[in-house]
C-alpha cells in the first residue's frame, strides 16, 4: 500500500488507513441487493494497487463502520473494483444510501485467492447460491477473459426467485456466448411466467447438469443448506474434496490477522482464508 | 448444611426437580461458586452461600441451564426478591421452580411463588446501614465534586459488562448496547461512552432492582454500581410506593403511573 | 549477555527520579480500594510492592482499552483522513511480574506479524518492562504450568530479584535495561552470588501438564457435555478477557457525526456473543459453552501453530477476577486428565 | 458569565400540545429568545431520557422537555409515563452530578403560546448565567479530543 497517505513516515504504514474510494456506478440487483464501482479517489493508489479473484476487502462508511465483502471484479479488469453486498446492517444501510460521486472507505486485498493460475487448461464448475454469486464471478470474468487457457465452464446458479438473482444481465451474456455452459435456477415457486431457466434447487440441477469431473475443479458458494446437500451431489459425480473450493462468510473487523473474530480452528479466516478447499473444512471446527 | 443436602437429595430422587442451582466450595476458601448438582452423589459438594458474589436467580434464565430442566434454587432473600421480581415481569412462570430458602443457617421450602411472596414479606430488606452511608456521603459533596468523584469512577470502567452479566434483572436477549442501529450506548469504553452506559443501566434498572449487590461484586474495578440503583429505588418508594421484588403480580413502575404522582419541578 | 547488578532499596526513590528527569513515565501496581492497577506513580513509595498480582495488567500501557486509529473531517463533498497523532510518552513498567513481562512477548507476536500494528510497535518500543521476581504467589498463580517461573526473565528488560538483604539482584537484559540503569549507575552495585537468589523465590505448583496439551484438547473438542459443564456457572462478561495481559482480540467502532469523527480501536472478548453475530443473524458460536472452549481453544490449541507457543502466562488474573470463579487452572487440569 | 456566550438549548416537545403552542407564540408574533432548537415528538411518553444525554453529548448547554399537561395528552397516559420517568431520571443526574438546573421539564398546552415564550426566555437566561456546559465538551469527543484511555 505504497503511497502518501497511507505511511507517514515514522515506521510502518497504518494498516487501517483506507484508501478513499469514489462510486462511479451503482446497479440494484435485487430487493436490497447493490453493485457498487468504484474507482480511487487517489489515482497513483489505483495504478499500483492490484488483487487477484477470491481476496476481499473491509468497504466502510465513515462514522458508520466497515464491512466484509469479496472484490466481485475480475483481477483482470483495471482501473476499478466492484463489490455486491446486502442491505442487512448499520454498515451495508449507509453504504446503500451513498449515492454515485459519493466516497467510502476501503482496506485491502485481504486474504488468500482462487489458484486460477494453477487451473489453466482444467475443466471449472460454478455452483452458487443466492448472493454468494459475487465471488466466484470475479473468478468468472477472470477465465472468460483468457477464456482459450482453460476447458469447459459450467455455471450453474439459483435463487429463491427470479428477482433475486443477481447480475441478470451478466447471466444473459454469459448464456449467449457459446463457449459456457450457463444453467440459472430459480426455487420452486419462485419463477415468473416468462422465466425460461430451470425451476428447482441448486444442488438437483447440479444433478441434472451432471458436470464431468475429469481433470475439472468446483467452486460452490451459497448458504450452508445449499452446500450441504450440493457436496454429496459433485461427490458422487467424481470430484474430490480437495478439488472444491469456497469461501468462508465469517465475522470479521480488521481483516488482517490481529482481531480475533475470524479465529475458526487453527486458521484466521481473513489471512488463511477466505478461499478453502472442502477437505481442509473437514478438519475445521463448525464453526463458520 | 445438611438439612439442605438431604432436601436436595429427596427432590432429585422424586424427580421434582432435575437440577439443585446452589453453592459449592470455590478455588477460593469462604467465597463459594455457582453449582448445578444433577446426579445424587454430587449433593454432597453443596454449602452455605455467605461470602459467594453470585445472585443464583441469574441462571434462571440461562439458556443452558434451562436445558438442564426444573431447577431448585438454594436462594438467600435477595434471590427470593428477584425470582418475584421475574415473576412479576413474566419471565418465570408459578410452579417453574422450587425455592430453598436459606437464611441464617434455616431451610425453609418454597414451592411457589404465593409461598416465596409470604417468605419475603417477613424479611423487609431496607438498604443496608454502609450503603446508606455511602450514599450519603456522596450526596453530601457538593454538585461539581460528584461528577468529578463519578466521572472518576466510570473513567475506571473497561466495558466488560460484567455489571450486566451478573445482574438477574439484565436477561434481554440483545442488550440495547449490542444494537447499532442507531448506536444508542457508545461502545468504546472512554469516560463518555461510559457515563452514557452507566447511566442507561441504572435507569433501566429503574424500579426493578432488588438490591442483591451483584453487579458491584462483580466489578473488576471496584465501580460502586449499586448504588446508582439504589438511590433510585429509594426514589421510586418514596414518591410512588413501589419497591422491587415483593410481590409476584406487579406494574412495573416506569409502565404504571399514579394520576396523583407528586414532584415539585415541573413547571 | 546479562549484566547482574545489586540494586539497593532506599536508592529507588533516587532512580525514579533519575528517570522522570529524563522526562519518562513510571507505571506500577497501585493500589486503589482493593484493586491494583498500573498507574503513573512519582516515587517508589506509591508502589503497592507487595501485591501478589495486580488485578489489572498492564497491557493497557502498549494495548489501550480504546484507542483512535484514524480521524476523518468532511468539508463539503470532500474528505480528510488523517492519522490521529501517536505521540505516546516514553514509559517505564515498574514492578511487573516475569508472567506479565512474558506476555508482552506474546503480544509482540501478534501485533507485529505482518502486516505490523504500528500503533503497538510505537508504544512497545517506548516502553521498558522492569520486572519483580515472584517471592510470594497465591492459589490462581499457574506460571509453571506454562513454561514460566516466578524468576523467568522473557520479556523483561531489567529483572530485580529481591535478595534477603534490603535490596534487589539486578539482571540488565537488554540494551533498553542499560539506558535506564544508566539514568542512575550509582544507585547501583555489584552482582551478588546466584544461588542467593534461588531460595527467595515463590514456590508455584505444576498444576497441569503442558506437553501434548494442545492436541488433547484438539481431540476434546466435540466433547459437548464436557464443555457445556466447565461453562455452566460462567456469565459471558469479558472481564476474564480484559484483565488479561495476552488477550489482544479488538473491536474497531466508527464514532461521531456525518461531518467529523474517529475509528476506535476497543478491546474486546470473545466470551461476548456479539463478537461471531452476523448481520444475517447466523451466529457460529451462540452458546456460551462454545464461547468459553474457544477461548481454551485458542490459547492453549490453535496459538501454538499460529505464535508458537501457547498464548497464556499463568498470571491468575482471569481466576481472580471471574465474579463465577471460572479457574482456568482448574478447568485445564480437568480437561488434561478427562477421559 | 463569559459575555457573548449564546447559550444552546434543545428542546423536546409532545406535538400535541406544546409544538402546537410554539406554533401559536409565532402566529401571535410573540418574540423569544431564538436559542432553542425545537425537535418534535408525537408524545412526551416518547422522549427517552437518553436523548437528553446525547443532547448534551452533541453540544446543547441546557435542555427543555415539555408536552400536554396531565390529562389533556392525546394518547391519554403518554406525559403519565413521561412525568414518572422525569422524577427518576432528574434523581439520577443530579446523583451523579450533572446540573439537573439544565434540564427543565414544563407542562405547555396548545394555548399556551405566552408560556412557552416565557419559558424559553427565562431557561435561556439562567443557562446564560451557568455558562456552557464544560464538564461534557471535556469528555472526549472522537476525532475533536485524542481518545486514549490507558
Amino acid at each position: 500500500m505504497g503511497c502518501a497517505c497511507h505511511g507517514d513516515g515514522n515506521g510502518s504504514a497504518n494498516v487501517y488507513r483506507p484508501y478513499l474510494m469514489r462510486i462511479e456506478r451503482i446497479i440494484d440487483e435485487a430487493p436490497a441487493i447493490k453493485t457498487f464501482r468504484l474507482v480511487f479517489v487517489h489515482e497513483e493508489e489505483g495504478r499500483s494497487f492490484t488483487f487477484l479473484a477470491g481476496q476481499f476487502g473491509e468497504y466502510g462508511v465513515f462514522g458508520e463502520g466497515e464491512s466484509t465483502f469479496c472484490i466481485a471484479s475480475s483481477p483482470t479488469r483495471k482501473g476499478y473494483i466492484e463489490c455486491t453486498f446486502r442491505q442487512v446492517g448499520r454498515v451495508t444501510t449507509a453504504l446503500a444510501d451513498r449515492d454515485v460521486g459519493d466516497v467510502i472507505s476501503f482496506r485491502g486485498p485481504y486474504g488468500n485467492v482462487f489458484p486460477v493460475e494453477q487451473w489453466r487448461g482444467k475443466n471449472l464448475v460454478f455452483v452458487a447460491g443466492g448472493i454468494a454469486l459475487p465471488p466466484l464471478r470475479s473468478v468468472i470474468w477472470n477465465v472468460l477473459d483468457l477464456r482459450q487457457d482453460y476447458g469447459d465452464i459450467t455455471i450453474v446458479y439459483g435463487a429463491r426467485s427470479v428477482a433475486d438473482l443477481v447480475y441478470k444481465h451478466e447471466l444473459e451474456e454469459w448464456k449467449a456466448r457459446g463457449d459456457v455452459r450457463v444453467l440459472t435456477t430459480v426455487d420452486p415457486g419462485g419463477q415468473t411466467p416468462d422465466w425460461k431457466g430451470e425451476v428447482g434447487f441448486v444442488p438437483a440441477v447440479v444433478e441434472k447438469a451432471a458436470p464431468s469431473a475429469r481433470d475439472a475443479v468446483a467452486l460452490v458458494c451459497g448458504p450452508p443448506i445449499m452446500i450441504k446437500l450440493t457436496l454429496p451431489v459433485l461427490e458422487k459425480l467424481g470430484f474430490a474434496p480437495d478439488n472444491i473450493y469456497t469461501t468462508l462468510e465469517n465475522r470479521m473487523k480488521c481483516g488482517v490477522g490481529k482481531c480475533g473474530r475470524c479465529n475458526v480452528g487453527p486458521y484466521y479466516v481473513c489471512k488463511d482464508g477466505p478461499v478453502f478447499t472442502f477437505a481442509q473444512l473437514a478438519d475445521l471446527p463448525p464453526e463458520y | 448444611m445438611e438439612a439442605l443436602r438431604a432436601k436436595a437429595r429427596e427432590l432429585l430422587e422424586s424427580r421434582t426437580v432435575q437440577v439443585v442451582v446452589g453453592h459449592e466450595q470455590g478455588s477460593v476458601p469462604g467465597r463459594p461458586r455457582p453449582v448445578f448438582v444433577r446426579k445424587i452423589e454430587d449433593v454432597d459438594r453443596l454449602v452455605a452461600g455467605e461470602g459467594g458474589t453470585i445472585n443464583l436467580a441469574v441462571y434462571l434464565l440461562k439458556p443452558e441451564v434451562q436445558a438442564l430442566g426444573r431447577p431448585a434454587l438454594v436462594a438467600d432473600p435477595a434471590a427470593l426478591r428477584t425470582v418475584l421480581q421475574l415473576a412479576s415481569e413474566n419471565q418465570i412462570r408459578d410452579g417453574a421452580l422450587v425455592a430453598l430458602a436459606l437464611d441464617d443457617g434455616r431451610l425453609t421450602e418454597l414451592k411457589d411463588l404465593a409461598a416465596i411472596e409470604a417468605f419475603v414479606a417477613e424479611r423487609p430488606a431496607g438498604l443496608p446501614a454502609e450503603d446508606q452511608q455511602r450514599i450519603a456521603e456522596i450526596e453530601a459533596m457538593s454538585r461539581e465534586d460528584r461528577w468529578t468523584w463519578w466521572l472518576e469512577q466510570f473513567s475506571r470502567c473497561l466495558k466488560c459488562y460484567a455489571c450486566r452479566a451478573a445482574c438477574p434483572m439484565c436477561y434481554c436477549p440483545r442488550c440495547v448496547v449490542e444494537c447499532n442501529q442507531p448506536q444508542w450506548v457508545p461502545a468504546a469504553a472512554h469516560p463518555r461512552g461510559n457515563l452514557e452506559w452507566h447511566l442507561c443501566r441504572a435507569m433501566h434498572l429503574a424500579g426493578r432492582c432488588v438490591g442483591c449487590g451483584a453487579c458491584a461484586r462483580a466489578c473488576p474495578v471496584g465501580i460502586p454500581l449499586d448504588l446508582l440503583t439504589q438511590v433510585l429505588a429509594r426514589q421510586i418508594e418514596a414518591d410512588f410506593g413501589v419497591r422491587a421484588g415483593t410481590r409476584a403480580k406487579a406494574d412495573y413502575v416506569l409502565a404504571s403511573f399514579r394520576t396523583t404522582d407528586k414532584e415539585d419541578f415541573i413547571r | 549477555m546479562a549484566d547482574a547488578r545489586t540494586l539497593r532499596r532506599e536508592s529507588l526513590a533516587r532512580w525514579f527520579e533519575a528517570i522522570r528527569a529524563a522526562g519518562r513515565r513510571i507505571l506500577a501496581p497501585r493500589a486503589r480500594g482493593d484493586t491494583t492497577a498500573f498507574e503513573e506513580v512519582t516515587a517508589p513509595s506509591e508502589v503497592a510492592m507487595d501485591c501478589v498480582q495486580t488485578t489489572l495488567s498492564p497491557k493497557a500501557a502498549v494495548f489501550p482499552r480504546c484507542e483512535e486509529l484514524l480521524r476523518y473531517e468532511r468539508q463539503g463533498k470532500d474528505l480528510r483522513v488523517t492519522d490521529p497523532p501517536l505521540q505516546p510518552p516514553e514509559t517505564v513498567l515498574f514492578g511487573v511480574r516475569p508472567c506479565d513481562a512474558a506476555a508482552m512477548e506474546v503480544l509482540d507476536a501478534v501485533f507485529s506479524a505482518d502486516p505490523p500494528d504500528r500503533f503497538f510497535q510505537t508504544r512497545r518500543a517506548r516502553t521498558t518492562v522492569i520486572a519483580i521476581a515472584c517471592t510470594q504467589a497465591d492459589a490462581a498463580c499457574f506460571c509453571t504450568s506454562v513454561g514460566l517461573s516466578p524468576g523467568s526473565t522473557l520479556g523483561s528488560d531489567i529483572l530485580l530479584t529481591p535478595t534477603d538483604g534490603a535490596g534487589f539482584a539486578a539482571d540488565v537484559l537488554t540494551d533498553k535495561g542499560r539506558r535506564i540503569v544508566e539514568l542512575c549507575p550509582e544507585a547501583f552495585g555489584p552482582a551478588v552470588a546466584a544461588q542467593e537468589r534461588r531460595a527467595v523465590l515463590a514456590q508455584v505448583p505444576v498444576r497441569f501438564e503442558l506437553k501434548g496439551l494442545s492436541d488433547r484438547l484438539a481431540a476434546l473438542f466435540d466433547r459437548e457435555e464436557l464443555w457445556v459443564d466447565q461453562s455452566l456457572r460462567c456469565l459471558g462478561c469479558g472481564t476474564c478477557a480484559f484483565v488479561c495481559p495476552v488477550c489482544a482480540c479488538f473491536d474497531i467502532q466508527d464514532e461521531g457525526t456525518g461531518r467529523s469523527g474517529a475509528r476506535l480501536r476497543c478491546w474486546d472478548s470473545c466470551g461476548f456473543s456479539l463478537f461471531t453475530l452476523h448481520a444475517s443473524g447466523h451466529n457460529p458460536r451462540h452458546l456460551q459453552s462454545q464461547r468459553w472452549r474457544q477461548r481454551v481453544m485458542h490459547k492453549f490449541s490453535y496459538a501454538v501453530g499460529r505464535l508458537g507457543r501457547i498464548a497464556c502466562v499463568g498470571c491468575g488474573r482471569c481466576s481472580r477476577a471471574c465474579p463465577a470463579d471460572m479457574n482456568l487452572a482448574d478447568h485445564l487440569q480437568a480437561l488434561a486428565e478427562a477421559k | 458569565m463569559a459575555d457573548g456566550f449564546e447559550p444552546r438549548l434543545t428542546a423536546f416537545v409532545c406535538n400535541w400540545c406544546t409544538y402546537a403552542g410554539a406554533d401559536l407564540t409565532g402566529t401571535s408574533r410573540i418574540r423569544y429568545a431564538p436559542n432553542v432548537r425545537i425537535i418534535r415528538f408525537p408524545c412526551t411518553g416518547r422522549i427517552d431520557f437518553m436523548l437528553i444525554l446525547k443532547a448534551f453529548e452533541q453540544g446543547a448547554d441546557g435542555v427543555i422537555v415539555s408536552g400536554c399537561h396531565p390529562g389533556d395528552c392525546h394518547y391519554t397516559a403518554g406525559n403519565y409515563h413521561a412525568r414518572r420517568r422525569w422524577m427518576v431520571f432528574r434523581r439520577l443526574l443530579d446523583f451523579v452530578g450533572i446540573d439537573v438546573e439544565r434540564v427543565q421539564f414544563a407542562w405547555v398546552s396548545a394555548a399556551e403560546g405566552a408560556k412557552w415564550a416565557q419559558l424559553v426566555n427565562e431557561v435561556t437566561e439562567k443557562i446564560r448565567a451557568l455558562g456552557p456546559l464544560e464538564e461534557f465538551r471535556r469528555l472526549p469527543m472522537p476525532g475533536v479530543q485524542p481518545i486514549e484511555v490507558m
